[in-house]
């Protein structure tokens, strides 16, 4: 079900993408003081910003599964904690490349952005290990949670006190977010931070679908081959869906969403 | 805005298409990824569609779970 | 079946319909309907992985219900799992107590868990099963035979209504078997719940038989309906 | 029958006399944690080469040792409770679920008052330069919100992690990277007390942001712990 509008959002993604990338190289200005090498900043701040809602996000549906109890806000959660730390792996990549650019490092305490990112990815990396030593699924699932909400909450927190903690030793505003960007700037920011929004969203539905497409599959594995194949589930750190397959339901799987 | 020595054009190409590269290397690594998942469903369809028709083939009803 | 909560004292101690309970996409319960009246016992029976211990955590509120209705001394679960806490007493194969701290010290932090004052009805079973001289040592210097003796005690410290016994003599030697049999056996005029492996012992002290197999009930008749040779089918 | 639903009073009493017993009968954490700081200090005092420390870098040292030898007590918060089916037995009674969670905590923060007990002197004696005196009453301060912080991560990571396979390695993961605005401000907090030309003022916006900090993660703790426990 999450395959319908796929792929009228992917085509507004890529539509966004190209259009973004043309007004970046070739419509708004060298920014005064670094020159062209600016145009990262186009990149790298909304992908910050994305990735941050993605995680986010991830804390949101983890109140939900613990509140629902329904498998499928877990496996939200742990699609878009997923999908955040591939992007979070870009946002550190770009954050260097610019850094690099910029002073000659490629690694700078003082960019508060790039310092509090590899914290959260510090702290994130450890989601998928945390859900593989969990056996039981539906503890996994309930532990996984506990953690989202946690780390949710972090990420801001940690945003803020880091930012503290920088702006207080030498205040370096580079990639500072704030409005005061001239005109062009900020249209093309905005646009560039829309289209990254979008791209995860579509990347989100995409491996939601793939990963509905696969429960369905085992679903339908367990029908046919009825009880002959019921050797232990392999360990998996991927939340299990219960997913309902319709006709010859007798005493079958359990119904979509564990029922209360 | 701390004042930042002047980066002349060409110093900074390299750079920044180093970063959109890398971004768009990520993203495409991530799409091979999910691919490869996708075959992987696509062959295990494969196998129960198999598996429904011998069963089919040899009449018996799929033994009820 | 109207709700329970108003009638004085609903016959049936446990009422069970189409319970399920699932671990991951496997079925661990499934659809299992079963009543049984206070003062009976349900013997459970099967091969390993059948279900037999989900449904003993199901009843002691320690796992949540997937799927179904479960009545549990006529509170229903999980909803008043509160209700029916201070009044089930289970007995597994863990002996659930503290391997440092003495029995009366466990059975102290029991009491304390469960709201009880005082510690005489802490004295008074380990007296009945003869560990009171030995009720001031370290569990771990003890035999397992004497820890699960304390277990029995940890088990009936606040009276409950309804005993859950997971192979209650799996390790009690018959001196032991002996000295706990008026507590946890048929004598107790307790609602029991058994989970067994001996078809023969348990058909012995059972009204009701109940047998499962990959989480589904197979049979389910009155015990004296039944011989050991049945049940000892549902194991091929 | 059963008394009723007990007191949290007599049920928190009674779990915190386990833990007293269970950590005094066996050598668990209080020991090797006080013991691990000051090897520690030992290390610093060879990897830096320097006989005394002050200001920012001694009150780094203290804390980053503070900080590990608090993930030792986080990791044996809740392991004789898992090994020994003390969760069950808990879960079996009608106790309120959080009582759990504030033995817990109130067990940590002994675990570390007594580990500042030994630390703090044996840092003032092996590494730090100015006298420590003066500097007391501003590091209690900072030792008291820094603990706070410890306590609520810890006690929420313990629980998290301890029913896990990997359990020793879980817990410093999850807890350190949780632990860093701990750290980050009670060592800023406590730099100028430890002064080199005596103790300095307490810097108001690190203590405000510690406590913040505390406190959001406690009520964050507070909300999630029962998920943890039951099934």
């Amino acid at each position: 079900m999450y395959g319908k509008r796929l792929r009228a959002l992917a085509l507004t993604t890529f539509a966004a993408l190209t259009l973004t990338l043309v007004l970046a190289f070739f419509w708004a200005p060298n920014d005064a003081n670094q020159g062209f090498l600016q145009k990262i900043f186009y990149l790298h701040v909304p992908l910050a910003i994305v990735t941050l809602c993605g995680f986010v996000y991830g804390g949101v549906a983890a109140i939900m599964h613990l509140r629902t109890r329904d498998s499928r806000w877990d496996m939200r959660s742990y699609v878009a904690i997923h999908l955040s730390l591939v992007f979070g792996v870009g946002v550190l990549v770009t954050g260097s490349i610019w850094a690099k650019g910029s002073w000659g490092v490629w690694w700078d305490w003082s960019e508060p952005t790039l310092v509090s990112f590899l914290l959260i990815m510090l702290l994130y990396a450890t989601y998928q290990p945390l859900r593989f030593a969990i056996e039981d699924p539906e503890r996994q699932a309930r532990y996984a949670s506990v953690f989202a909400i946690t780390a949710g909450a972090f990420v801001p927190i940690n945003f803020v006190i880091v930012r503290l903690s920088t702006a207080y030793l030498h205040p370096r505003v580079l990639g500072d977010i704030s409005a005061n960007l001239p005109g062009r700037f900020q249209v093309v920011f905005y646009l560039s931070l829309i289209s990254i929004a979008l791209l995860w969203i579509t990347l989100w539905r995409y491996e939601m679908t793939s990963k509905h497409a696969s429960a369905q599959l085992r679903a339908l594995r367990r029908l046919l081959a009825g009880d002959e194949d019921d050797a232990l589930p392999r360990r998996s750190a991927v939340p299990t869906l219960s997913v309902s397959v319709e006709g010859g339901r007798a005493g079958g799987t359990p119904g979509v969403g564990a029922s209360r | 805005m701390i004042a930042l020595l002047e980066i002349p054009l060409h110093q900074a190409v390299p750079y920044v298409t180093a970063a959109y590269t890398a971004f768009f290397a990520l993203i495409l690594i991530y799409l091979a990824i999910m691919a490869g998942k996708l075959s992987r469903i696509e062959r295990e369809l494969g196998e129960l569609t198999e598996l429904a028709a011998r069963r089919r083939a040899s009449g018996e009803e799929p033994d009820a779970p | 079946m109207p709700r329970g909560r108003l009638e004085v004292a609903t016959l049936a101690a446990l009422e069970l319909r189409g319970l399920t309970r699932h671990y991951g996409e496997r079925l661990a319960l499934a659809d299992v309907s079963v009543d049984v009246e206070a003062g009976q016992t349900l013997a459970v029976l099967g091969p390993n992985g059948a279900g037999k211990t989900t449904l003993l955590r199901l009843l002691a509120t320690l796992l949540r219900p997937h799927g179904g209705e479960l009545q549990v001394l006529g509170h229903t679960l999980p909803a008043e799992n509160w209700a029916v806490r201070g009044r089930i007493g289970l007995l597994g194969h863990e002996p659930l107590l503290y391997r440092e701290l003495s029995a009366r010290e466990n059975l102290g932090l029991y009491g304390a868990l469960h709201g009880l004052d005082g510690d005489e009805r802490a004295g008074e079973l380990l007296a009945a099963v003869a560990m009171e001289r030995r009720a001031d040592e370290p569990l771990r210097t003890l035999s397992r035979g004497m820890v699960q003796r304390v277990a029995v005690c940890r088990a009936l410290l606040h009276d409950p209504e309804l005993l859950l016994l997971d192979e209650p003599r799996a390790n009690l030697d018959p001196a032991a078997s002996e000295l706990v049999e008026p507590l946890i056996g048929r004598a107790s005029g307790r609602t029991r719940v058994i989970v067994s492996h001996d078809p023969a012992g348990v058909l012995a002290e059972a009204d009701l038989v109940l047998g499962l197999v990959r989480g589904r009930v197979h049979v389910l008749a009155g015990a004296a309906e039944l011989d050991a040779g049945a049940l000892v089918e549902l194991y091929r | 029958m059963s008394a009723g639903a007990p007191q949290n009073r007599v049920v928190l009493g009674a779990l915190l006399r386990k833990e007293l017993r269970v950590e005094l009968r066996s050598f668990s954490a209080v020991p090797a944690m006080s013991l691990f700081s000051v090897t520690t200090f030992v290390l610093f005092h060879f990897a830096l080469q320097r006989n005394a420390l002050s200001d920012d870098l001694a009150s780094g040292v203290l804390w980053v040792t503070l900080l590990f030898a608090a993930v030792l007590g986080i990791n044996r918060l809740f392991v004789a409770d898992a090994e020994q089916g003390g969760f069950d037995g808990f879960l079996l009674s009608p106790a309120d679920r959080s009582v759990l969670l504030y033995s817990k905590a109130l067990t940590l923060l002994a675990y570390l008052l007594v580990l500042e007990l030994v630390a703090v002197p044996a840092f003032a004696l092996l590494l730090l330069g100015p006298a420590l005196w003066p500097a007391l009453p501003g590091l209690l301060v900072v030792l008291a919100l820094g603990d706070a912080g410890i306590v609520v991560i810890g006690t929420l990571v313990g629980a998290l992690a301890v029913r896990t396979s990997v359990r020793d390695l879980l817990g410093p993961m999850i807890s350190l990277p949780l632990l860093v605005p701990v750290l980050l401000c009670a060592a800023r907090a406590g730099a100028p007390v430890l002064g080199a030309g005596g103790a300095g003022a307490l810097p108001l916006r690190w203590l405000v942001t510690l406590a913040l900090y505390d406190l959001v993660f406690g009520l964050i703790t507070f909300a999630v712990f029962d998920f943890l426990l039951e099934d």
